[in-house]
């Protein structure tokens, strides 16, 4: 019988070859499938197009991928918070594409979907609008923007089962939700994997339709950013 | 003159009970500071939370609640999370009241800069174009004049656009003003500020109807 | 304070009246509300453009206010299984437009959230394609569709808390998801409400901020339309 | 030749191991009677469900559990609920891997028509517009000719058109054709039906090459 899980990153990553376009959830640091960056390191494949909503910090997330300049190209829209990303920019040595957050969901969302353009307001009247086709609807403007066409999505989430169904846990859902299903192949790394029938058919968020290959992470660190904190009076 | 935490609280009273708000990084993040008694408001944040409450207590820091400024928070209970194309949904379909967001510049159009700068390392517009561009009602916070002492309020923005006739209010340290087709309209000032600075500091068009009144905070 | 919360769907459609748009939610009989349904019966609304899946059974669902004469235009996907239906239609006192199934969906969804138009493949060389404009896109046909611009939304869920959060149950969730914020004023009428605080924040289907109005239905008789079962040998 | 059962028992042999596949109402649905042992298929229902099992045990009906035709069903262990506009994402992203349904005709470039008949009330496409716009492996069940004796495999459609050049396969009670280029393929016989009863009831284009074989059930 055929099976979508996976022994660990390495396998699952197979066919993951240079210049490939790959999609990345997270934001931030937050929901990132970092078995599955740390084995594409490993790996070193290079001249990846990646599509994810930010860049990682200097030792963490993507910024693994940009230290050992593996990242030819970086769609996304936020990349601070990462000096090697700044320094490879200036020097030319990084393409990158900035996206409005919204925009970049949708274009996720609608890679998933089937659907290959759509209208969205977001940055009408500005740089972002340069060479795209607008129209007015019910008295407002909007820019078309397109799906995206990439060979993998990767995406991270807290419980999966056998059949690939996935839950995300809090705030870690973000843009796993919409890239799950928007690459050619979507692999999914879960905290931890449990057998089909195991999870609630009402609160599965992603439908293993939509992931071909699934495992479970070997560890997570799950670094945070910015730990703000209040005192206990 | 307002401090940050003043212009905070000036832009709280616009708060209305029921309302959806989406609060930027910086001065607006503390608005929710400021939230007047007897009104329910929740808080948004695009990356996937709706009933936001305040950063937690020390050493219950979760890795998985973050806000969209990545730092750690926690929900209040009848919160949700939900994914990023949903919280765009949010946003883009104008089910959130209110946007406040900073900003480096506003045009008297209503016009808004606020994510790049030329030669500058540019980071990104994050979620900033589809909110200025959805959003029935902005506010902006910010200072009045830049560090080099230039006015922010301008007839026509020199930086590269965020979104265009969006801006509905501004709240800066000198003043509360309204965007209209005329022009910035000056409809208070801030406790012990008068007209005549607010405006030297403006370079826009300004408009003055009859005595200012001056905040009540 | 304010409150979304309403005592039944008498008060919950206040500000609902005659000739306007209203999108309902369900698929067949399955996740109907039927509450709000009941009420616009009795409240003789007239002239309605109603926009659901279906159009019911002759005497449950929209098939109520069928027969009394409500509708003034179905918008569908299937309209069949309603006698009362096709007289009406056949005697032109009934306005129909069908839309693919899919492209239904999908502008309800684009209405909740802010999307004007999208392109999609459904009815692309049919009759449907007639007047709207096609684009190819990777090397396939696509139309572009619309969103819809409606007065009210009814949604029915399984449970819902006092801030509008909505949990479906089984294949109740259907349209009720994607139309939950598509119309100017969304209701939702709910078999349990629960307080704030009461549903896990990971498993709520439809955020509260999509929902204007809340209420728990007086009663549900959930018809089944096809009861198909298997003996036990 | 075939009877209902058989069509079904021919095209459940397309069946792959790991599939996701949506059956249309009548002939189709018996598609899921007949899979093969020893491989995994996943039934959607376009309603909502993923991991569809058979009809529930009297007494035991769920309102809120149904299919795409309105029929109490059941859900399998490791099955899954989703919204509508979910569902056609799944269809219209490709991610099911076959779909099998009915019609009243097929062009031999593959061109289906099944919702629609002229003077007669028109029930609506429900989802068969996005299923044929979508699907990258369309098997058509139906039978070879109408009840007026008249062939259902035509050069062109007469009838209102559900989808253009999408058809790829088709199982009649005659026959199993494949729909090429160059017209419909016939690729195997029905127990006891000869090449030349096909070649009677087949109004389009029909390619005989070779010896055809009988099916093996």
């Amino acid at each position: 019988m055929s099976s979508k899980i996976f022994k660990n990153a390495a396998e699952a990553l197979q066919g993951i070859t240079d210049d490939m376009t790959i999609i990345f959830g997270g934001f931030g640091l937050c929901g990132l499938p970092e078995n599955c960056i740390a084995e594409i390191v490993k790996k070193e494949i290079k001249g990846l197009t990646c599509i994810s909503n930010n860049a990682g910090v200097d030792d963490f997330g993507l910024g693994l991928l940009l230290k050992k300049r593996q990242i030819k190209k970086m769609i996304a829209s936020y990349v601070g918070e990462n000096a090697e990303f700044e320094r490879q920019l200036l020097h030319g040595e990084l393409e990158v594409e900035l996206i409005p957050q919204g925009t970049l969901a949708e274009r996720c969302r609608a890679s998933t979907a089937g659907i290959p353009a759509f209208f969205t307001p977001a940055g009408y009247g500005t740089e972002v609008a340069e060479g795209k086709e607008t129209r007015e609807f019910n008295g407002k403007m909007y820019l078309l923007e397109q799906r995206f066409y990439a060979d993998f999505s990767i995406v991270k989430a807290w419980k999966g089962d056998t059949n690939g169904n996935l839950i995300y846990r809090a705030a870690t859902r973000n843009f796993n939700l919409p890239m799950a299903g928007a690459g050619k192949i979507t692999i999914a790394e879960v905290e931890e994997l449990v057998p089909a029938g195991e999870l609630d058919p009402d609160q599965i968020h992603t439908p293993g339709i939509f992931v071909k290959r699934i495992f479970q992470g070997e560890k997570y660190e799950k670094r945070i950013e910015k730990v703000t904190v209040r005192s206990r009076e | 003159m307002l401090d940050k935490n003043g212009i905070a609280k000036r832009i709280s009273k616009e708060l209305k009970d029921g309302y959806y708000v989406n609060l930027g990084i910086g001065i607006p993040t503390l608005v929710a500071n400021y939230v007047p008694e007897g009104i329910q408001v929740t808080f948004q944040s695009e990356n996937g939370l709706l009933g936001m409450g305040p950063f937690p207590f020390e050493g219950e820091e979760d890795a998985d609640v973050i806000n969209a400024g990545k730092q750690t928070v926690t929900m209040l209970p009848g919160g949700v999370y939900f994914d990023s194309a949903t919280s765009f949904a949010m946003i883009r379909g104008e089910h959130v009241d209110l946007t406040v967001l900073g900003a480096m510049e506003v045009s008297e159009t209503g016009d808004i800069a606020n994510w790049k700068i030329p030669g500058k390392m540019v980071k990104g517009m994050g979620g900033a174009m589809d909110l200025v561009a959805s959003a029935k009602n902005i506010i902006v916070a910010m200072q009045h004049v830049n560090k080099a002492g230039e006015s922010k309020l301008l007839p026509k923005c020199t930086l590269p656009l965020t979104g265009i006739g969006c801006v509905k209010k501004i709240v800066t340290e000198l003043a509360y003003l309204e965007v209209t087709k005329d022009g910035f309209k000056l409809l208070e000032r801030a406790p012990g500020v008068s007209t005549e600075q607010i405006k030297n500091a403006t370079l826009g068009k300004l408009i003055i109807d009859g005595e200012i009144p001056e905040m009540q905070l």
